[in-house]
């Protein structure tokens, strides 16, 4: 048997590479997430103070939206699951190493329209510490959820279902982030928000590990 | 060629079009309304942005806020903005105000500076004075 | 010595329809077993079961000592090399990335992968995209993966599609190291003749059954 | 097929041009007296406006480059469309990035919607699409059709994009250049303009030059790699050594 640790990395390696050499995260996901902080504004108004207020939480509902997107990446037809999985590797394996492309690079996307909600909302840059630690929760939890769900739903017509089942099960990740930095503006305490969190990822990461093989080996 | 005939009067179509919305969205695009307006055109309780000339000699300081009056040449409206202004606030600039009436004093929480699109040296006797 | 594949009364049905029914196969180490019929007799289906890929409806299928139904088939799938009628490169990546990541997970030294594609005459077209090869190109990319892996089975759905004539030796050669190690090969193929060849002895499947 | 040939490098007179050219609008920019109002901040202009005035003409030459391609199908009018919008898309962000590092200190905020900043971030992102388009097609005759029609429809922006601080009342101030009377701005500060306009104007001819050159090199690489599928023979597909293994 192939070590898991190997196997995953190797995975994770491969699947960042092919984002490298398609770019839709770089060239089509980013900027749409960014066009839709833009165009937000056109609809509920464009006064600093409100945008101010309301800015952060719409910059979680678009990593929600569009993170999804990124998570899911691009699902292997049925020659390509049949190689990868002669090479020994283990199913748990071949989910954790794509759970972990995804939440790079949904870490990468969570930064780039991040930068760009500050930039255009004028957003205080408060509570380093607890952004980072939401936004790592945030990717994990949503890496974990898109590639489940995109083992789920498989390749062809039911990719487009994907969006649909991740988004309802993030709802605790999208509360999380908002109550914990909201909490932290006005000084009550994060960490039950936080601890929320770190569970709702924790049952991801179980669910593609009790889910991995039946999905990955029962069709 | 004949393709592309299909082509130029779909352009021409679309050219008419948008010239008609930029002559009738006029009033939904601009950024800011004159004092002039807002004078006519009462908007209640509504938030707004108000924007004009801060008239000289009409800006008044304390430690919060600012009281200046804000004028297009016709009309001039009392403005009381609380917190810092900009650090190119000065008498006579431009600014945007962003806030609501209170009474007949307008009251703006922030504060834009409008520069406009004249271009001179700091001291017109010496324009070539390496910064 | 168990056999390397044994297939005792073997059923497979998609929905109510059985592709094949009591089907009994033994291949021994050493020894090269061509499967042929026609389309739709049940060929690839056969090979998908001998590789773990396809549970059996009913009956037993046993490869390389181990249960195709049970979890031990995790353990011995490294053991089977399959290349099937698609190719199962990723077409975003290129050849020797295709190739590196089957190292990577074999541990293998990333040198190989240059080694295996010379031997399969691709060294010039290790940069290129898979999306970016002809089929037969992408077939022997895939062969060159089985000399990566160096298996102990080796399974060929229709080994000879789109290959030009030094292809096609490339497959006698491939199934020859296979066997002088002590392994054994299934090739599948709707050309009696051509896999005739290359095999110890042939079987025909029809309507889901060997005659 | 099309022999691939070297590169040719840009003739060492046009590369010393246009570094003299950028040099010169430097020190223009350098020894212009600090603006009245805005103080030192006002040097961002030099570069803002020409990176600006380089998206319009990027757009039109892409505009230029996309009918000429679909009157002629020669794919010279598909490089120059393709380089074009890709150091328009380049400039645009140039332009739009320094306007928030100016307006931050000058108005307040990094962004506002107003009806120029609003188009120019539109623009920007239809142009951006282009660039997606063109890399999500692989068939170039395809790519080059689909991408013109792009190319020739996008330019309705610059219209909006420049007039829009004429005919709606903006934020951002009105062009001092490019309207009716004589040019608001002293003459030093116009002369810096004037010289970082015909700099990049330089840098952008060379820019295209070279990415044009960069696609046919491309283009003739594909093509030649496509001629050596069919026969097994060539650089790319040899035959194999296995059978020596035997």
């Amino acid at each position: 048997m192939i070590p898991f640790r190997r196997a995953a990395l190797a995975v994770a390696r491969r699947e960042l590479r092919r984002e490298r050499r398609r770019g839709t995260v770089a060239w089509v996901t980013i900027p749409f997430g960014v066009v839709a902080l833009l165009l937000v504004p056109l609809a509920v108004g464009t006064e600093q103070v409100l945008l101010r207020r309301i800015g952060p939480g719409l910059y979680w509902v678009v990593v929600l939206l569009f993170g999804v997107l990124v998570a899911v990446g691009d699902h292997d037809g049925r020659s390509q699951r049949d190689a990868t999985a002669l090479l020994g590797i283990d199913p748990v394996a071949e989910l954790t190493g794509r759970a972990l492309a995804a939440t790079l690079l949904l870490l990468g996307f969570e930064l780039a329209t991040g930068v760009a909600a500050v930039v255009l909302y004028d957003l205080p840059v408060v509570g380093l510490p607890q952004l980072v630690v939401v936004m790592v929760l945030v990717a994990a939890g949503l890496g974990l959820l898109g590639t489940v769900a995109g083992a789920v739903a498989g390749a062809g017509p039911g990719a487009a279902l994907v969006p649909l089942l991740v988004a309802p099960l993030a709802v605790p990740l999208l509360l999380g982030a908002t109550q914990t930095l909201d909490g932290f503006v006005q000084g009550r305490s994060t960490i039950s928000w936080i601890l929320m969190m770190i569970v709702a990822v924790t049952v991801s990461a179980v669910v593609v590990v009790v889910a991995a093989a039946p999905l990955q080996e029962g069709r | 060629m004949r393709r592309y005939a299909k082509f130029l009067v779909g352009a021409g179509i679309l050219v008419a079009v948008l010239g008609v919305l930029i002559v009738n969205l006029n009033d939904n695009l601009v950024y800011f309304q004159t004092p002039t307006e807002v004078v006519e055109r009462p908007a209640g309780d509504a938030r707004l942005r108000l924007g004009g000339q801060v008239v000289p000699d009409s800006v008044e300081r304390t430690a919060t806020e600012t009281s200046f009056l804000v004028t297009d040449g016709r009309v001039a409206v009392p403005v009381r903005h609380v917190g810092a202004p900009p650090d190119l606030f000065q008498p006579g600039i431009g600014v945007v105000v962003e806030g609501s009436w209170d009474g007949e004093t307008f009251r703006s929480d922030t504060m834009l500076v409008k520069h406009d699109e004249n271009y001179s040296p700091e001291d017109p006797e010496r324009p070539f004075t390496s910064p | 010595m168990e056999p390397l594949v044994r297939l005792d009364a073997l059923r497979v049905d998609v929905g109510s329809t059985p592709i094949l029914r009591d089907l009994d196969l033994v291949v021994e180490s050493g020894e090269t077993v061509g499967l042929f019929g026609a389309n739709g007799a049940g060929k690839t289906t056969v090979l998908r079961v001998v590789a773990t890929l396809r549970r059996p409806s009913a009956g037993t299928a046993r490869v390389l000592g181990v249960d195709v139904a049970s979890d031990a088939r995790f353990e011995v799938r490294r053991r089977i090399g399959y290349v099937g009628h698609l190719p199962g490169l990723y077409p975003d990546l290129t050849l020797a990335e295709n190739l590196g990541f089957a190292a990577e997970v074999l541990g293998l030294p990333a040198d190989r992968v240059g080694e295996v594609l010379a031997q399969v005459g691709l060294a010039g077209a290790a940069d290129r995209l898979a999306s970016a090869c002809s089929h037969g190109m992408q077939r022997r990319a895939e062969f060159a993966r089985q000399l990566l892996v160096e298996p102990e089975l080796l399974l060929l759905d229709e080994p000879h599609s789109a290959l030009d004539v030094d292809a096609v030796d490339l497959v006698e050669g491939l199934v020859a190291r296979v066997v002088e190690r002590g392994g054994g090969a299934i090739l599948v193929s709707h050309d009696r003749d051509r896999v005739a060849k290359l095999a110890d002895r042939c079987v025909e499947l029809v309507d889901g059954r060997l005659r | 097929m099309s022999q691939p040939t070297a590169p040719s490098s840009p003739s060492r007179g046009r590369v010393v041009v246009a570094v003299l050219a950028v040099l010169a609008a430097a020190v223009l920019a350098g020894v212009s007296p600090a603006d009245a109002v805005q103080g030192e901040l006002v040097r961002i202009m030099y570069v803002h406006v020409p990176a600006a005035w380089l998206a319009y003409l990027a757009f039109v030459v892409t505009l230029v480059g996309s009918v000429g391609y679909l009157v002629t199908r020669r794919f010279v009018f598909d490089r120059l469309a393709e380089a074009s919008a890709e150091v328009g898309v380049y400039f645009t962000g140039l332009a739009i990035a320094l306007g928030m590092i100016w307006a931050k200190p000058t108005w307040g905020v990094w962004w506002t919607w107003d009806a120029r900043l609003t188009l120019t971030a539109i623009m920007f992102f239809v142009y951006l699409g282009y660039l997606a388009l063109r890399r999500a097609t692989a068939e170039p005759a395809v790519r080059a059709r689909r991408a013109a029609v792009l190319g020739i429809l996008g330019v309705v922006q610059i219209p909006l994009v420049h007039f829009s601080v004429v005919w709606w009342r903006t934020l951002h101030q009105p062009p001092t250049l490019i309207k009716p009377d004589k040019p608001s701005i002293e003459g030093t500060m116009l002369m810096a303009l004037l010289a970082g306009i015909a700099a990049f104007t330089v840098v952008y001819g060379l820019l295209v030059a070279r990415r044009m050159e960069l696609a046919r090199l491309e283009a003739d690489l594909a093509a030649a790699e496509a001629s050596l599928d069919r026969p097994v023979a060539g650089s790319a597909v040899t035959a194999p050594e296995l059978g020596e293994a035997r």
